[in-house]
């Protein structure tokens, strides 16, 4: 069914999308609830945010696991310098472009790593950010964290109610979205998505693996800090504890429930997630069971992800396996990996 | 077909999700009060409590009448303690015109980012643990039961460690979160002031359980008392280690815990001799709150906390400013009622808010003998 | 002499942190896949002789024989969620189960046992030995002990047995493995149990030495684990051991020369900069 | 004593045997010959059951096998020797000789031992080596230690994947003469060659296999004699 | 004819394997040159360290009057050396097109900026890659497949997108590893022609293989190793009639 829809979906992309579009931006007209529309404005954070990681694990094939750091980067940036009086707008930006440059540190060492290492090398990195936002009481306040985060003023009115600020996201997540997909269809993203496939070919055509990782995990860090940025006048106070590792893991779940390695599956995932977690509201304490349950049985049923191309894990494990063949075939000799 | 049955299954879950939220009664004559407390996550221990004590409290209500013969009905939403779902439920709670007022968050985190939203609603919050120095103050509708660190700090650096247990030189630990953060540095500010020496300041990060390290370096600078600004948890794990260590010539004091039967529980010998201070106490004559601590205990499975008698006392608080109102309730002479309420006293002792909305609080100092808290001084102790 | 004093506290903690490497590093080397449901096998180990206290009175050697087995029970149940069907399938996919599987035993726990902190009895009526001024308890020599004993144990058993000879072949190559009789499916799953049920042992330890039982207790202690277990070179039972010893002495050297509240900062950092000087870990050959 | 019908292996979209058929006999030394990706290694993977399977049936001394686990067919006395390096490398030379007898549990240490031994009088230049890492070994003499590795287990078809790989002539010419020697002992022999004059030279039967299908069968011989291999195969 | 690509004395070790030892190989502007011997005899290890996949332990590669050891592999592939694999290694999930159009990609100016405004220097680049793309799989006989998977192909056709992806490059020198492996004769025959042909358009061209028709057909010199080790180098004619070579490749008993 999923994939019916997905034809639908490409037969007709245009018309879709101007009707999404439309739709969305009719959204807060339709829905009275500023409880509602809180929540579609979470979704749409995680939209970015799941987005961003989605660039970095599932375009350019690295693993990426401690997200949040690059969230926390994003907020606290905005929040503090909010305090020093700069105009929030510019800030969503500054935001994002302070995350990117500290994304390139991170990717620095990060670049010689693989697999299981770099995926450590991001958690530490995460849990690190969080104990210096924590313990760095001077600039972040610590514990006590910053409060009174102003909000961005918009055709003159106060924008963090959710009606308004969902406006402003909504406008990131086009910009996010719209990005994406033209960095994607060039050649960098096919750099990206040629050392996600096979690495060793993509450097015996020139592509120069160490540059297109950096910008990789810059741009995907870019928007993550841009999401965190985001979040932070909406809810007008941040601390430390709103970006563990868990958050990072919450980000994970979405890009691979939604299916990595596409423009629409962080979208999907992220929507999907943020529902269930909310209809299941009334389960109470076992609603982190549902959700748990939820994410291992989505793995048992589609591991691609709901808005992966179908198929495409059992094929590649068997275009992995028929590499694996020829390989030991050739393991003789051949050694290159 | 599995897989279908599985599917079918899953979306047919969801779908009942979907109506059961959407779910509401109507019915007439009832008030309703909104409970925010992480029940799930890592605080879930103290959103239980809160559960479980405002729900007595509103039983209690209810069995003798009612407010003014309405019942009282209570909307329990899990935060997770996490200031994310804590807006979404403060904008649920705004919306819904039949819910009056919340109790609730746990952690100042999620009271202070859903404090505008009840701003806006001019809805109150009451919340039983908030202790952030600032967020009472963030509006006329923010409330704190549970006494702002800037009196406690300095009554237990100038009375319980100067006063009581004769301290000269002293070293602190706290939990660096923003109440540990604000109860130490309330300390520090008063040792100063009296010259109290303090030796060494050392914290922690939520969770933390080895602090031999921590312990072995305050132990160079040579403190004779030890005050601990955290809770039970970690007191428990500390005293024992320090009677591991073989450190017997330091007096302990703390700050936070207050009279946590779960010290004495956990800590067996190892904590005799604790001292600490506490707002309120269960002494054995006083009949209603040795009736609540075993009801509490017997309905929650876990001995009582100050925390979960500050819910208690909360929602009676808000119990009690609604039935004054009479038939003129509106979620804004609410918070007005609760700032002039003058003549309440809970089961934590007599509650009365400053104009910030916190409370002044008076405090006691009880200590562990014999395997009990047993009270030294009572509320005169500072005059 | 305080600095002596420090570097005993960091082997002392660092024993425990040994303890749980050493499980994961059996795991990671006989499954292959990374598990984020470790901490809470801890968690697991940790209850099962909590309660194994109140039902049979205090025998530690007895509990720890429980919470073995326990952990092992719950590790099959792991391995059947979230490992067997995704052996040959795209890592992040069997990562992804073990979060969740991490959530789901985290929360059940919670609502099985209560989310307050329980205590442990006291073991060995805290006795110690003094060298000087520093006082090393019974407890932590029996950890330290413990600790020594399962690896060499279990190097022992790996090297001499037939099932720990099946379990080596599986963890170097499962191909050749297969080929050579090996039920590869259930090797997986005795090595899973095997790491899961020290995993365990490692949990009872922690819950008597810091007193102190809890359904959250598992998230840091998982975390140390895997940076043990990676920084001592993937999956090799000594490295992993002594890269825990040794992220313990870090930590508390680190906490003694700055502030208490760094304490996984330095780990962390740690971590990053031998990864960063070191890819393949302190212990891993290059290459693998 | 095997029989392979109509076997189709698909690896995604790349057909790797297209259908091919093919008949043991207890004692041979049948050999399969064929060019870089006709399918032989796949068809040895096939009888072991570690590639999946499309359709076919491999049946062994009455036994259906196609779709047993791997660690069963190797009970019922199937030795797959792969190519290349598939050695224990972390394992001694012992150990992993040790490990061939894995599936014989009641074992005694004694005929361990003595097998041990065999393969040591065998191969001398792995008794030198036997406290040795696998992985230090070189490359001939890894080949010799997965030989050896197979025939630990005295099984009763010994599937051997291009044994002559990497060695030096004189050496390929001692496995081959082995080979005989092992078949006088009664064991059956698949083997698997790139160097077809010398396979075809021990071979009692050989198919020769062209992109995943059987074009050419019979014996030895025959097969070495007949122009076609000679000129579609060896090219020359 | 001038030495395009040089190697001087390449060893090559793995733990306690020689994989290559001391290897002397040069290769003239406009050959074509062969690379045999039998499985496991060093060849691919020897290209690897020609394209700096790998690292060699002793040894110098010269290309083009400059010393490439030591460089990346990208920095290699730009200076001109393009490559195929002989496991071959394409980008499965992307398709046909795609897998050229990332060959096309030492010749693209794009950076990220340009891709986000749509600059001239984009839309040229993306046309260039496009249409160059659509060419070179006509001149292969892939324009119908360029929508595929690559990974969907069948074995021969994603030879032929590798060698395209290689060419893309616009390479001065070309090495295959392996091109005919799993080809009928037929499509062996067609690729030792197109071979050719390149070779006719000024391409310098390496070719590992071990099927020995193909090898002698096509090549104007080859080069023969075996235990890692060159035991013979020269003219086709020369090959073939050389008594180690065969040995090496027959087995001791066998004569042409």
């Amino acid at each position: 069914m999923i994939d019916r829809i997905k034809k639908l979906y490409t037969d007709n992309k245009t018309i879709f999308l101007i009707a999404g579009l439309a739709a969305m931006i009719a959204l807060p007209f339709l829905i009275v609830k500023g409880s509602v529309m809180s929540i579609i404005v979470k979704i749409l954070f995680y939209v970015i945010l799941a987005s961003s990681l989605n660039i970095i694990n599932g375009y350019s094939g690295q693993f990426n696991i401690g997200h949040a750091g690059f969230v926390l980067i994003g907020a606290y940036t905005l929040a503090i310098l909010a305090n020093f009086g700069w105009p929030i707008w510019v800030l969503y930006i500054v935001a994002g472009i302070v995350t990117a440059i500290i994304g390139f540190l991170v990717a620095l060492p990060t670049l010689r790593l693989r697999g299981i290492y770099l995926a450590l090398v991001t958690l530490g990195f995460s849990e690190i950010m969080r104990l210096v936002a924590l313990n760095w009481t001077a600039l972040t306040g610590g514990p006590m964290g910053i409060k009174g985060i102003p909000s961005p003023w918009f055709f003159g009115l106060r924008s963090t109610a959710p009606h308004n600020y969902y406006y402003i996201v909504l406008f990131f997540v086009v910009i996010c979205l719209f990005t994406s997909y033209r960095v994607i269809n060039s050649k960098v993203g096919r750099a990206w998505m040629s050392i996600r496939e096979d690495d060793h070919a993509a450097m015996s055509l020139g592509v120069d693996i160490r540059k297109y990782k950096s910008i990789n995990f810059m741009f995907g860090a870019f928007w993550a800090g841009v999401g965190g940025a985001l979040m932070a006048p909406f809810y007008k106070f941040i601390d430390s504890s709103m970006f563990t590792l868990d958050e990072g893991f919450n980000i994970l779940s979405m890009v691979i429930i939604g299916g990595q390695g596409t423009l629409v599956g962080p979208v999907v995932g992220s929507v999907v997630v943020n529902l269930t977690t909310e209809i299941f509201r009334f389960a109470d304490e076992a609603r982190l069971l549902v959700y748990a349950v939820l994410i291992i049985s989505m793995m048992w049923l589609r591991p691609q992800g709901l808005a992966g191309t179908s198929k495409s894990v059992i094929a590649n494990r068997s275009i992995r396996k028929s590499k694996q063949v020829l390989l030991s075939k050739l393991s003789g000799k051949k050694e290159v990996k | 077909m599995l897989k279908k049955i599985l599917v079918i299954v899953l979306s047919l879950s969801l779908l009942i999700g979907v109506f059961a939220g959407c779910q509401k009664t109507e019915e007439a004559g009832v008030i309703k009060i909104g409970v925010a407390a992480p029940i799930t996550g890592n605080y879930a221990e103290y959103g239980k409590g809160f559960d479980v004590a405002t729900q007595m409290a509103v039983d209690k209500i209810n069995a003798a009448g009612g407010i003014n013969g309405k019942t009282v009905e209570l909307v329990l939403m899990d935060s997770k303690g996490d200031a994310k779902e804590a807006t979404e439920i403060a904008r649920k709670f705004t919306e819904d015109p039949e819910i009056l007022a919340v109790v609730g968050d746990f952690s100042s985190t999620c009271c202070m980012a859903t404090a505008p939203i009840y701003t806006e609603a001019k809805m109150v919050q009451i919340s039983p643990t908030a202790s952030h120095p600032d967020y009472a103050g963030m509006s006329e509708y923010m409330f704190s039961v549970m006494g702002r660190q800037d009196a406690e700090g300095p009554f237990v650096a100038e009375y319980l460690a100067q006063k009581y247990v004769g301290a000269e030189k002293m070293a602190v630990i706290y939990l660096n979160n923003d109440w540990g953060v604000s109860a130490h540095t309330n300390i520090l500010k008063r040792a100063e002031e009296i010259g109290l020496e303090v030796t060494a300041v050392e914290n922690f990060v939520d969770g933390e359980k080895d602090f031999t390290a921590t312990l072995t370096k305050i132990r160079q600078t040579n403190p004779d008392t030890l005050c601990l600004v955290m809770f039970y948890n970690e007191l428990v794990i500390i005293s024992k280690q320090i009677k591991q260590m073989g450190w017997e010539d330091v007096k302990i004091i703390a700050l936070g815990p207050g009279i946590s039967e779960q010290i004495v529980q956990l800590g067996g010998a190892d904590v005799e001799g604790i001292a600490t201070s506490t707002p309120f106490m269960v002494s054995p004559d006083n009949t209603v709150a040795v009736a609540f601590k075993n009801e509490f205990e017997q309905k929650a499975g876990f001995t009582l906390n100050v925390h979960s008698a500050c819910a208690y006392d909360a929602t009676n608080m808000l119990a009690k400013a609604i039935g004054n109102l009479g038939d003129n309730v509106t979620r804004e002479a609410i918070a007005a009622e609760l700032s002039n309420m003058k003549d309440f006293v809970g089961i934590t002792g007599p509650i009365i808010f400053t104009a910030n909305g916190d409370v002044f609080r008076k405090y006691l100092i009880a200590q562990i003998e014999n395997n009990k808290w047993v009270q030294k001084t009572d509320y005169s102790y500072v005059d | 002499m305080y600095f002596l004093e420090q570097l005993i506290n960091g082997i002392c903690q660092g024993s425990i942190y040994a303890l749980m490497a050493i499980g994961y590093a059996v795991i990671y080397g006989v499954v292959g896949l990374v598990t984020f449901t470790y901490g809470e096998i801890i968690m697991m180990g940790s209850f099962s002789a909590f309660y194994y206290f109140i039902a049979f009175g205090n025998n530690l050697w007895m509990a720890l024989i429980a919470g073995f087995i326990t952990a092992a029970l719950v590790g099959v149940v792991v391995h059947k969620v979230c490992y067997q069907r995704f052996l040959d399938a795209p890592r992040y996919i069997s990562l992804i189960c073990t979060i969740g599987m991490s959530m789901f035993l985290k929360n059940l726990a919670t609502i099985l046992f209560g989310s307050e902190m329980k205590g442990m009895p006291t073991f060995f009526g805290g006795k110690f030995i003094s060298i000087g001024t520093i006082r090393v308890g019974y407890l932590q020599l029996i950890i330290i002990a413990v600790v020594i004993i399962l690896t060499v144990l279990l190097t022992i058993y790996l090297k001499k047995t037939r099932m720990g000879m099946r379990l080596r072949a599986v963890s170097q190559d499962k191909k050749a493995a297969a080929l050579v009789g090996i039920n590869v499916k259930t090797t997986t799953l005795i090595g899973n149990c095997i790491g899961c049920g020290l995993g365990g042992v490692a949990g009872i330890l922690l819950g008597v030495y810091y007193n102190s039982v809890l359904p959250t207790m598992g998230g840091m202690a998982g975390l140390k684990a895997f940076s043990a277990m990676v920084l001592g070179g993937l999956g090799s039972i000594v490295g992993s051991a002594i890269s825990g010893v040794i992220i313990g002495v870090v930590e508390n050297l680190g906490i003694a020369l700055t502030s208490s509240g760094l304490r996984d900062v330095f780990a962390f950092v740690l971590l990053v900069l031998i990864l960063f000087i070191r890819p393949q870990g302190l212990f891993g050959k290059k290459g693998n | 004593m095997l029989k392979i019908e109509n076997l189709v292996v698909n690896y995604g979209y790349i057909s790797a045997l297209r259908g091919i058929s093919l008949e043991i006999e207890e004692n041979e030394i049948i050999t399969l010959i064929g060019g870089n990706g006709a399918g032989k290694t796949t068809t040895l993977m096939s009888i072991s059951n570690l590639v999946k399977k499309t359709a076919g049936e491999i049946v062994f001394n009455g036994t259906d096998i196609s779709k047993m686990d791997p660690d069963k067919i190797v009970r019922l006395g199937i030795a797959h020797v792969p190519e290349g390096r598939n050695i224990f490398k972390k394992l001694t030379v012992e150990e992993n000789l040790i490990i061939g007898t894995i599936t014989e549990k009641n074992l005694p240490r004694k005929e361990i031992h003595s097998r041990c031994e065999e393969m040591f009088t065998l191969f001398p230049r792995l008794k030198e080596r036997r406290k040795k890492s696998g992985g230090s070994l070189s490359g001939g003499e890894q080949q010799m230690l997965a030989i050896a590795r197979g025939m630990m287990l005295r099984p009763k078809l010994l599937m051997l994947d291009e044994p002559s790989l990497g060695l030096a002539p004189i050496i390929v010419e001692e496995i081959f003469e082995l080979m005989n020697r092992v078949k006088q002992g009664g064991m059956t022999i698949l083997l698997i060659e790139q160097n077809a004059m010398l396979a075809l030279e021990v071979a009692d039967r050989g198919y020769v296999l062209q992109n995943g299908e059987i074009v050419l069968s019979g014996t030895g011989r025959e097969l070495l004699n007949n122009p076609e291999v000679k000129k579609a195969y060896l090219g020359i | 004819m001038g030495v395009l690509l040089e190697s001087k004395n390449i060893s090559k070790y793995y733990g306690g394997i020689k994989a290559v030892q001391n290897v002397d190989m040069t290769v003239g502007e406009g050959e074509i040159f062969g690379i045999i011997g039998p499985n496991g005899a060093g060849k691919t290890s020897f290209f690897n360290v020609c394209t700096g996949n790998l690292q060699p332990n002793g040894g110098e590669i010269w290309f083009d009057g400059q010393k490439i050891t030591g460089l990346q592999p990208a920095q290699i592939a730009r200076r001109g050396i393009a490559r195929t694999f002989q496991n071959i290694q394409l980008f499965n999930f992307m398709t046909v097109l795609e897998n050229v159009k990332i060959g096309f990609h030492i010749h693209e100016k794009t950076n990220i900026f340009d891709a986000l405004i749509h600059t001239k220097r984009y839309r040229e680049d993306e046309r260039m890659t496009q249409e160059r793309g659509l060419k070179l799989l006509e001149n292969l006989g892939l324009s119908e497949n360029a929508d595929t998977l690559a990974g969907n192909l069948a074995y021969g056709m994603q030879r032929r997108v590798e060698i395209a992806r290689a060419l893309a490059l616009e390479p001065k020198i070309l090495l295959l590893d392996e091109p005919a492996a799993g080809m009928n004769p037929i499509e062996t025959r067609n690729l030792s022609d197109f071979i050719k042909t390149l070779r006719d358009k000024g391409h310098t061209i390496i070719v590992i293989e071990h099927d020995m028709k193909f090898v002698m057909n096509l090549c104007d010199r080859i080069m023969v190793l075996n235990f890692g080790r060159k035991i013979c180098e020269g003219v086709p004619e020369v090959i073939k009639s050389d008594k180690e070579v065969n040995e090496a490749y027959f087995g001791k008993s066998t004569t042409f």
